[in-house]
């Protein structure tokens, strides 16, 4: 398992998704740079991390979306490779329309950083396939603007394609309103596009991979997408490609 | 040298939380604020053949750029610039 | 106007106008009466704390680099390194709270990655008014998320500080930022122009008119005329900071790099001058050359300018197209500005004409030390507060209640959940313990970070105050399992012309010197900050320590919550009778007075020596110092944190409230197991420490019985529930409500 | 009922990161943007007893609450809003 990890101007977790792939994992991982197109075929995973690119300055992710990097992720999507994007990293597939819907300031207008709850949407998925449908899990969120939007319509199509990753939900698994931080719609905090091999997640598990941390619940995202790429996950192959 | 004002602005139906928490701010200090919208106000300097050519060009920026299509509507106007 | 009254209406004295003439040898023109007034003010020249804070023990094998540079540098083994400095912003956030605490942030980044070290970690120590003021309100918010905003950007986690609130600080708040850098010991750079013929260079961002003469400003004590000069506030781009980070980064691995300043205070003059100054050497340089972001700007401005997030770069001769393709990568312009000269001027040209020229040693070194007495302060002699006119009160429950729910005692979560703390996945103790604690990726190691420091405790006794910040932050770091290695020291003081203040300055600079030799813990770099005051209130005197500590093997840390149901809770050092100064006797009965509680160092130093060994030995399922609020308010928050309750009762003759809520100093609250107690003991009695078992941990109920050998008893019972709802949500309250 | 639109913007001379980085993505995108400025556009719906009055109140608003005096200028106009 192969993985590049985007760099844009502004990205500040770029580090902690190499040392968790390299590191913990133990894959290769490469970082390539926003102005630089790759090949598709190089690569078995892309992440775009968390950060700030471009100070989220206009829209967060609005202006990252237009840069080299990007149209080799766009090609790369296409082709099923899979692709994961963390925080700023959704902002930008948000923004990039690889994933449906918006990102607005949360709605207390505060940044968050502190961990959460999450229920599963869906273990049927390159990333979530170690995961049990409904099991609830904690990792941290580090946001300013987490609050997810999308229209009606939008919202019923990703609950009936079973496209909702993950859900933000209390200690027990229940989806409120309580536990909603920054009031997306329908709790939502990490959502897959049509073909599955695209998600998109607020918080971040690359946080929360590691004993040491006190908390490895987010170990087993990377574990899924190893199990899956390595033909051994439960799900089978997923789409085209 | 043409000028561009532009005014971002959240749909109608979106909730805007920043509107709210502004209405809410306004109304502790007495006022009586009925509906508070937030937008953004962009002024862009820009070079362009003709005035026709500067308004082509800010709806392209706004389409492509300054406004979310998901989210928000926009509107600007274009004025000629003397030096 | 002559040129004298034009020197004093900057800021020069008489006796420093009549030095720069002689040392000119003539008149200086404007330019260089602007860059004297700036270089010269209190802010950039300490000339009135200098001969003061060479007290500071700065000296030890692990000092790499002590006071006088960017940040401080201690080795910490593996060939790493680690970088500390905090500074002050308290002016500029008092004027505009939002781009004050911003700006203060970037600043003091910016002095860890001019050494060549990673910024890993920030710190915020914050003190303000009373939060039912608007005004502080509304201070307080812009504050911390422009730390928010500012840190979160750069993908910085900040991991501590503190918060603390009183009437004294409405007018003057305090807004000190600490940064902690990692290096390898090989790649340490110094901000040095070196080498004559080398290339100065400067990058970054474009200079316009901002905060000319901030350093001025903040030499002054705020007033009416300050508040109109407003527009001289600057405004920070964390983004813009972001890329220069990495760019620098970049560029520092290069071994024709000489040196690399950043520009604070004072921008481009100061850059300059304290480069070429450490170097013996000078500096020539065209301001026409310097990209600005505004148009017909004056050398004047150009050269006082403290627009931010800019650097000084200066590189060995025919490398300037290589530092060019560096920050190209990352879309910043890098420019040669002049040139590293030898006759150790700092020469100003304008379009190749001569506007300005000063020997740098004179700018950066030369201001006269202003010699000042102290005169101690009347308060301090009529100050003895009689305890037993105070009444017990019926309830100590309440009190203890009241004393969860004062934003000093109180979760400051509202705080430190706007900063992101866990980006660079290496915070293994995020806030909310009595000190972060970081793992060093590639390492076993830890590291600890805290600040700390009572300005109610160094006003009512600058002596005591000074030591007991500096015994508090390495206790702080003790129960985490973390080794003292090094303080930076930011020095908040009124105005020290008065000599009151000066006498605070004095003793509180005793104090902490004393406790850093004793307690054996470097001062490795720091700041002061004087002019806190207003005509209607001075502040505290609050010399806020920073401390570094290292825990060998970070798996090994130990935190404040209690952590199992039936382990023993024990106290760590002795009870004393000491009511003066607490949060108990300003929360319950509005005193703020009496003597704060004394640190014996000697015992100090032997509870450290014994924490740090039972944690390392694996002893102790938690450890707390007893801070603000005392013993009751430590066994609180440990039930807190941990979810889980507390059952004890103590024997002492001490009056109760003393016993609970007294701060005296010296003690740490630990849980363990029961079947580790005698080795617990075994410990003590080594160091010379005593341990007393006061209870157990439960499951939710909180129950504390006191007994006096006369037969009387007091008791506070609550649950759970009702000591976390006071504690975790009444900041929250306070600011928002 | 009345409606402001009140327009927030840094005051000249003061840095806008925001705009400065706008102005590089349309650049990036091809157009010649000169100079760009990003600022608030801020819509009260308020209560009054007459123009005047709205218009009085709006500036205090602006005064208390809208505008940063220390970095930003503002201005509006009001309009008496038919239901
Ligand atoms: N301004 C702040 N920023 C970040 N963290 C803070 C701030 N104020 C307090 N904290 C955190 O809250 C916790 C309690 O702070 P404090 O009461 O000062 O601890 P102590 O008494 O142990 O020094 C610490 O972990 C501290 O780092
Ligand atoms: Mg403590």
């Amino acid at each position: 398992m192969k993985s590049a990890i985007i760099v844009f101007p502004g990205s500040n977790c770029d580090g902690d998704c190499f040392h968790v792939l390299s590191e913990v994992l133990g894959q290769p991982a490469e970082y390539v740079f926003h102005k630089e197109k790759f090949s598709a075929g190089d690569f078995d995973l892309i992440v775009l991390p968390g950060g700030f690119s471009y100070g989220d300055y206009l829209r967060a992710g609005a202006i990252a979306r237009f840069s080299p990097a990007m149209e080799s992720v766009l090609k790369a999507a296409e082709r099923g490779k899979l692709i994961l994007g963390i925080c700023n990293g959704f902002q930008i597939l948000l923004e990039a329309g690889l994933l449906p819907g918006a990102m607005m300031k949360n709605r207390d207008l505060k940044f968050h950083c502190h961990d959460v709850y999450l229920k599963v949407g869906t273990a049927d998925s390159p990333f979530t396939n170690l995961y049990l449908p409904g099991e609830v899990v904690k990792m941290p969120v580090a946001h300013g603007q987490g609050n997810y939007y999308a229209d009606e319509d939008t919202i019923e199509r990703l609950k009936s394609e079973n496209r909702i990753a993950f859900y933000y939900s209390d200690e027990k698994g229940r989806v409120t309103e309580k536990a909603n931080p920054n009031g997306s719609a329908a709790n939502i905090a990490g959502i897959l596009n049509e073909g599955r091999n695209v998600l998109g997640m607020m918080p971040h598990p690359e946080r929360c991979a590691e004993e040491i941390l006190g908390n490895a619940d987010g170990k087993k995202l990377f574990k899924s997408i190893l199990e899956y790429l390595e033909g051994r996950s439960k799900i089978g192959k997923i789409g085209r490609s | 040298m043409f000028k561009a004002k532009i005014n971002v602005q959240f749909k109608e139906g979106v909730l805007d939380p920043q509107g709210a928490a502004i209405k809410g701010a306004l109304n502790h200090l007495g006022f009586e604020a009925e509906d508070v919208r937030v937008g953004k106000m962009i002024e862009v300097k820009l070079k362009a053949a003709s005035l026709e050519d500067a308004r082509t060009k800010v709806r392209t920026m706004c389409e492509k750029l300054l406004a979310n299509p998901v989210l928000e509507d926009y509107s600007f106007e274009v004025a000629e610039e003397s030096l | 106007m002559g040129r004298l009254e034009e020197a004093k209406k900057l800021g020069l004295t008489e006796e420093e106008y009549n030095l720069i003439v002689r040392t000119l040898g003539r008149e200086p023109n404007d330019v260089e009466l602007g860059m004297y007034s700036v270089m010269w003010s209190e802010h950039c020249s300490y000339k009135n704390s200098r001969p003061l804070l060479k007290k500071f023990p700065t000296k030890a094998p692990h000092v790499l680099q002590g006071p006088g540079e960017n940040a401080g540098i201690v080795d910490i083994g593996d060939d790493l390194a680690v970088v500390l400095k905090i500074e002050s912003h308290n002016h500029p956030s008092a004027v505009e709270p939002y781009q004050g605490a911003a700006t203060g942030v970037g600043g003091i980044i910016r002095d860890i990655f001019a050494m060549g070290a990673r910024p890993i970690a920030l710190l915020d120590s914050l003190r303000f008014g009373e939060l039912d003021d608007p005004r502080v309100k509304y201070l307080f918010g812009g504050v911390v998320s422009g730390i928010a905003d500012y840190g979160n950007c750069m993908g910085i986690p900040t991991v501590g500080g503190e918060a603390y609130f009183n009437d004294v600080y409405k007018d003057n708040p305090l807004v000190n930022a600490m940064c902690v850098g990692i290096i390898r010991r090989d790649e340490i750079i110094r901000g040095k122009a070196q080498g004559v013929g080398n290339s100065v260079m400067l990058v970054g961002a474009a200079t316009g008119r901002d905060g000319i003469h901030g350093a001025s400003f903040a030499s002054e004590e705020l007033s009416e005329e300050s508040e109109s000069r407003r527009p001289s506030v600057q405004v920070g781009d964390p983004f813009m900071e972001k890329l220069l980070l990495e760019a620098c980064l970049e560029l520092l691995k290069e071994k024709w790099v000489v040196g690399i300043q950043d520009l604070g205070a004072a921008g481009l003059t100061s850059a300059c001058a304290e480069t070429a100054a450490r170097a013996g050497s000078g500096i020539e340089l065209d301001v026409a050359l310097v990209p600005r972001r505004e148009t017909e700007m004056t050398p004047y401005e150009v050269m006082l300018s403290e627009s931010q997030e800019r650097m000084l770069i200066i590189v060995e001769k025919g490398h300037e197209e290589d530092v060019k393709r560096i920050f190209e990568k990352w879309d910043l312009f890098a420019v040669k500005i002049g040139e590293v000269t030898g006759d150790g001027m700092l020469r100003v040209l304008e379009n190749g004409k001569t506007v300005a020229e000063i020997p740098a040693k004179s700018l950066a070194e030369g201001a006269p030390v202003i010699k000042r007495k102290g005169r101690k302060p009347a308060y301090l002699e009529r100050q003895d507060l009689d305890c037993s006119k105070i009444r017990m009160p019926e309830n100590l429950g309440d009190v203890l209640l009241k004393l969860l729910g004062s934003p000093n005692i109180a979760s400051k979560a509202w705080i430190y959940q706007q900063y992101d703390h866990t980006v660079r996945t290496d915070t293994v103790v995020r806030p909310g313990s009595d000190a972060a604690v970081l793992r060093v990726k590639g390492t076993k190691k830890g590291i600890a970070l805290t600040t700390d420091c009572n300005g109610l405790y160094c006003y009512l006794d600058p002596y005591e105050g000074g030591k007991q910040a500096v015994a508090e932050a390495a206790r702080n770091l003790a129960v985490t399992g973390a080794k003292p290695l090094a303080i930076t020291d930011c020095l908040n003081f009124g105005s020290p012309e008065d000599p009151e203040v000066y006498y605070q300055f004095e003793k509180c600079i005793d104090g902490i010197a004393e406790a850093a030799r004793f307690l054996e813990i470097p001062v490795v770099s720091g700041n002061v900050s004087f002019y806190n005051e207003s005509s209607e209130r001075k502040i505290f005197p609050t010399p806020v320590i920073g401390m570094v500590g290292l825990l060998e093997d970070v798996s090994k840390h130990c935190t404040l919550a209690f952590k199992k149901p039936g382990d023993l809770v024990v106290l760590l050092g002795v009870n004393t009778e000491e009511l003066g100064a607490s949060e108990y006797l300003r929360v319950i009965f509005g005193i703020e007075g009496g003597r704060p509680p004394r640190v014996d160092l000697d015992r100090e130093k032997r509870l450290l020596i014994l924490c740090l060994k039972a944690i390392r030995q694996g002893l102790l399922n938690s450890a707390h110092d007893v801070s603000e609020g005392g013993l009751a308010v430590a066994i609180a928050e440990s039930c807190i944190a941990g979810n889980l309750g507390f059952k004890g009762k103590i024997r002492s003759d001490i009056r109760p409230d003393a016993l609970l809520f007294g701060e005296c100093q010296s003690r740490i609250v630990a849980s363990l197991s029961e079947d580790k107690l005698p080795a617990l003991m075994e410990v003590a009695r080594e160091a010379g420490v005593e341990v007393t078992v006061l209870g157990r941990v439960v499951l939710e109920h909180f129950l504390i019985e006191v007994k006096d050998s006369r037969g009387g008893s007091k008791r506070i019972e609550l649950s759970l529930g009702e000591m976390a709802e006071a504690w975790s949500k009444s900041l929250e309250r306070k600011v928002e409500g």
